[in-house]
């Protein structure tokens, strides 16, 4: 008697799910999801005022802002920053600004789909 | 039977300087612009380090976390059901005690913390979470609060403060506050009848460096514990989202949010203003309640004033309930 | 099956969820006053939204009968509108686009500028720049239109009619007259069509 | 050598259980399983077993605690019956679709209403489209064999499902029968440790369950349908070595009794096949040629051998101890299964259904007769005048 179901599955490989949609944890940063094209402006920082209190480090959401030890300065995530600006509303020492994205040349995303 | 079973030890931190650099909760994720529960997500995930497990109910951070097949967490995490994430928990739990307990796992017993919202930790996930917390799992529990079902697109839930216009309780002429009732105490339901818990803590946003050092502590308690932080949502509760922290903040100094621990019976609190700010001031900064009457804002007034006699203990509701008027 | 004129809307999450959905909502709403056939429809693959997020909205219009239904998105959209222009540099707004289509953006910038940031504008027959003077804020805002709610602000009240009102001068699916007589804010679509850059490319 | 031991099916399942070196338990009180769990619970406490056995909540929490000790690595183990196997519905999809295998005892009840503690299958028959392999035993022999049986399916590395492991409840759960207890060092040999490919360890970090793009979810059922068209495979060499180490004799998944020259047989799953048996045999002491085709699997079912070896008789009456209100023979599951599968026969027997051991209501030798009635005169014009027959309502059973 002839088996008249589909014996093997062919997925093709764009739509490929490991098995148990079980996915292996990133490492550094989730490349699958930029986020950066999600800003309409940009933190701005001035290194001369910034007294390197952490609070932008400490309160973004996004993990976007790192104090780089060697140089002694804050350095910013611009494939991921939303452009929330909560470091700008939290800064004491004012040392950062918005600015439209369009302002810049770089920081382009451009991505085929949101996500 | 024994259980010699090795935990972590997590040591405090006493300043920012001091706070991890390292990321476990990474950049790329889909979470709203300056979202309340994404930084505490990251604050957590700082607090807990590698050798963890998360657990992630469905919810806001759940669904915008992982959208389509990628994830932001560098240890190991997990969906669970809205319903079930303290049940999960207490699988993965019992499954490394006993694994450890044969020599199949080498290693000390992982973090086991489950993220969960308000819906999650103290609605539908109630029922999961209380036996988590009867049965003295080495579980921490968090329940992240942005005071709403914000992934379905901001439902009330019983996080959700008297007055709050949500998409099920919007104000109209017949019911014009909105959210008619106040919420229900979350800590107080885990400290009120869960013998196997010695530490619950409520935490802010606005205060990392305290939230860190709860997270630490409860994790370094053997068996379970409990934390409630508070997370503004800015698209749930209608604010620029740069002012997150800000308003977590003023909710502090208003007396809308109090951050207390417990600790084996005794209370204590921390970050308390000399004096309180009126609860207008905190209200007025957020569009969900926009819609209130003096008189509303004076009942909300009347419940924070009565509850900020005894922080984090119980205290008879100063206003009327809905049906009692 | 017959032409599908296929408008793809690109708005900010939440900020500009309603605006963007009101948008598409007015310009089927007077294409189908026109006598068209017509088909609006939120993007189900990016809702929920986050604040922010690059989010799309959909409008098909044609002279027959529209066939496809339940795509999720237009393929080969023929106009594309931004209702932020930092868009621009985020998506490959001409995703799917065949040579000749239209882009419409609400900027205070003009179309010249804009296309700095468009590598692919041989596509493009038109740029048409409108300044709706946005402001992205939480004010007003209503979230019961979303998730296939009802819409309980008035449709069109804000800035989708200037926008909408701009993009009439992009193709003649679109009549100022019938964008008038949908559009609650029927002096911004008036302004939207007047005061609108267009730059024949 | 092995003992011989006098044990209830809950009993036998929780020995299963034991023999499976089962790591976490997870219980809930509902009668008639609960036996499985008291059972286990001393066994635990006595020191025979080194499990943690967690007291949940509700089913909805004891189906969650084994799949989520299943991601972390350890075989879990869990149960229930009636009510308390739909209350934990939403978990079952995802322990399926998590690919994580866990294995739930099923010691079947009526739902409610009204309160009935009767055995019928409705209740884990209604979890079948979950995505979990299930099957009925007979005895409490079959019932402890079936449970170590199914730990090595269902993690089998290319099949890693979780599995429902059904008996009647009271008729296999609470009447004891001879039970041949196997040599723990026989059932280590049989069945290897736990293995789980991607477990939730922070030494190599993964992450379980993220949201999807809707077409990948097409992808993800296509990878199920294709385990469950692999499981058959795994099913029959897992049950070939079981005989072959334990001395049994189980066919994967067809048990023919006194099928030879049949013109009609009963066909049916748990319990009730031990009356068919007796019924059969006095029935062919009368010249009567009867005989009984068992169900081992219900899922995966099987097609091909249902088409093959139903097709030798004249006629089948399916006993169906389920309902299936509104459903296409108005009446139970089993029928509709048969009736497709011998759809491409090319001489199909007559196919009817008898609505027996519903409520707890005990399918009788008297019955087993009437049915016998109905069937001999299908058999003999080749057709049915009923796709469904209430047996004790309907005219002539």
């Amino acid at each position: 008697m002839s088996k008249k179901y589909c014996e093997k599955f062919k997925i093709p490989k764009h739509l490929e799910v490991p098995m148990g949609a079980v996915i292996p944890a990133p490492v550094k940063e989730n490349r699958n999801m930029i986020t950066g094209n999600w800003r309409t402006e940009r933190p701005v920082i001035d290194h001369e005022a910034c007294t390197l209190c952490l609070n932008c480090f400490l309160f973004c959401p996004d993990a976007c802002w790192h104090l780089d030890e060697k140089e002694e300065r804050m350095v910013w995530n611009a494939d991921f920053c939303k452009g929330c600006l909560i470091c700008v509303n939290e800064c004491p020492a004012d040392c950062l600004t918005p600015v439209n994205e369009l302002e810049f040349k770089g920081g382009v995303v451009r991505l085929e789909k949101p996500f | 039977m024994a259980k010699a079973v090795e935990t972590q030890n997590l040591e405090a931190v006493k300043s920012i300087r001091r706070v991890p650099q390292e990321e476990y909760y990474l950049p790329g994720h889909r979470t709203c612009q300056g979202c309340g529960p994404a930084l505490t997500y990251k604050l957590v995930s700082k607090a807990a380090g590698p050798d963890s497990i998360f657990l992630g109910p469905t919810g806001c951070m759940y669904v915008a976390n992982t959208s389509y097949l990628c994830s932001p967490w560098a240890y190991p995490w997990m969906h669970t059901q809205i319903t079930n994430a303290g049940a999960v928990a207490s699988g993965i739990e019992a499954a490394y005690q006993v694994l450890i307990r044969k020599g199949k796992y080498k290693g000390k017993l992982p973090n086991i913390v489950v993220m969960g919202g308000d819906g999650g930790s103290i609605d539908i996930g109630l029922q999961a979470m209380s036996g988590l917390m009867y049965r003295g799992h080495d579980v921490l529990f968090i329940m992240y609060d942005n005071e709403s079902y914000a992934n379905t697109g901001i439902q009330t839930s019983p996080a959700t403060p008297y007055g709050a216009n949500t998409t099920f309780t919007p104000p109209g002429e017949a019911i014009p506050e909105g959210k008619v009732l106040f919420p229900k105490d979350a800590p107080q339901l885990v400290i009120g009848g869960h013998p196997a818990v010695h530490y619950v803590a409520t935490a802010s946003v606005a205060y990392p460096v305290d939230l860190i050092n709860k997270v630490r502590k409860a994790l370094n308690y053997k068996g379970p514990s409990f934390l409630h932080i508070h997370s503004p949502c800015p698209k749930g509760w209608m604010f620029d989202a740069a002012k997150t922290v800000e308003v977590a903040k003023l909710a502090i100094e208003t007396g809308m949010w109090v951050n207390y621990e417990w600790e084996k019976g005794e209370y204590t609190y921390q970050h308390t203003p000399k004096e309180y700010k009126p609860v207008k001031e905190y209200m007025k900064t957020q569009q969900r309640f926009a819609h209130l009457t003096d008189a509303h804002i004076a009942k909300m007034q009347a419940f924070i004033d009565a509850r900020l006699k005894a922080p984090g203990i119980p205290v008879a509701l100063p206003v009327l309930g809905p049906r009692e008027e | 099956m017959a032409d599908v004129y296929q408008i793809t809307i690109w708005a900010r999450g939440v900020v500009q969820d309603m605006e963007g959905r009101h948008m598409s909502l007015i310009m089927a709403n007077s294409a189908d006053k026109d006598g068209k056939f017509v088909q609006a429809w939120d993007d189900y693959a990016d809702l929920p939204d986050r604040v922010g997020v690059p989010l799309r909205k959909y409008v098909r219009i044609s002279d027959e009968e529209i066939e496809m239904r339940y795509e999720y998105e237009n393929k080969e959209p023929n106009m594309v509108v931004l209702m932020d222009d930092t868009i621009v540099k985020g998506m490959n707004i001409l995703w799917g686009m065949k040579k000749g289509g239209v882009l419409v953006v609400n900027s205070k910038r003009s179309p010249d500028e804009i296309l700095k940031f468009v590598p692919n504008k041989e596509l493009l027959k038109k740029v048409i720049c409108v300044d709706a003077e946005h402001a992205f804020s939480m004010e007003g805002l209503d979230f019961m239109g979303s998730e296939g709610g009802v819409e309980a602000a008035a449709v069109g009240a804000g800035i989708s009619a200037v926008i909408a009102g701009a993009a009439v001068h992009g193709t003649d699916n679109l009549t100022l007259d019938s964008l008038v007589a949908v559009a609650a804010n029927k002096e911004g679509a008036k302004e939207g069509y007047e005061k609108a850059v267009v730059k024949d490319l | 050598m092995a003992k011989e031991m006098f044990l209830a099916g809950c009993s036998a399942a929780a020995h299963g259980a034991k023999l499976s070196r089962v790591e976490v338990i997870s219980s809930y009180p509902i009668r008639p399983y609960t036996g499985i769990m008291m059972e286990l619970s001393k066994l635990v406490a006595n020191g025979e077993l080194d499990a943690e056995f967690v007291h949940g909540e509700g089913e909805h929490a004891q189906v969650s605690i084994a799949y989520g000790a299943s991601a972390a690595g350890a075989r879990a183990y869990t149960g229930s019956s009636g009510v308390g196997v739909t209350y934990a519905m939403e978990c079952y999809s995802p322990a399926a679709g998590g690919r994580l295998p866990c294995q739930m005892a099923i010691a079947d009840r009526a739902l409610d209403p009204p309160g009935d503690f009767g055995s019928e299958h409705t209740d884990v028959m209604s979890a079948r489209d979950q995505g979990w392999i299930m099957g009925w035993a007979e005895t409490p022999q079959e019932v402890l064999d079936n449970t170590i049986m199914y730990f090595r399916i269902g993690e089998d590395p290319g099949v890693m499902l979780p599995q429902f492991c059904c008996q009647d409840g009271y008729f296999v759960s609470h009447i004891p029968g001879k039970v041949v207890y196997p040599e723990q060092s026989q059932v280590d040999e049989y069945l290897p440790p736990f293995k789980n490919p991607h477990p939730l360890d922070p030494t190599k970090p993964v992450s379980h369950g993220p949201q999807i793009y809707p077409d990948q979810g097409p992808a993800i059922d296509l990878q199920r349908a294709q385990a469950f068209i692999d499981v058959p495979k795994v099913i029959r060499k897992a049950v070939k070595e079981y005989n072959e180490i334990f001395g049994r004799d189980y066919s994967p998944f067809l048990d023919e009794y006194r099928t030879d020259d049949a013109d009609f047989v009963f066909f049916l799953q748990g319990g009730h096949a031990r009356t068919a048996r007796y019924a059969v045999n006095h029935l062919r002491d009368k010249g009567v040629k009867a005989g009984m085709v068992k169900l081992r699997f219900l899922r995966p079912f099987p097609t091909e051998e249902i088409a093959e070896t139903l097709s030798k008789f004249k006629a089948v009456g399916t006993v169906e101890t389920s309902t299936s209100y509104g459903g296409a023979m108005k009446g139970g599951n089993l029928i509709h299964e048969v009736r497709a599968a011998l759809y491409d026969v090319p001489k199909p027997p007559a196919v009817t259904s008898f609505m027996a051991g519903l409520g707890g209501e005990v399918v009788t030798l008297d019955e087993f007769y009437n049915m016998a009635k109905v069937l001999a005169q299908a058999a003999k014009t080749g057709k049915v005048d009923q796709y469904v027959y209430w047996v004790n309502f309907d005219k002539g059973v």
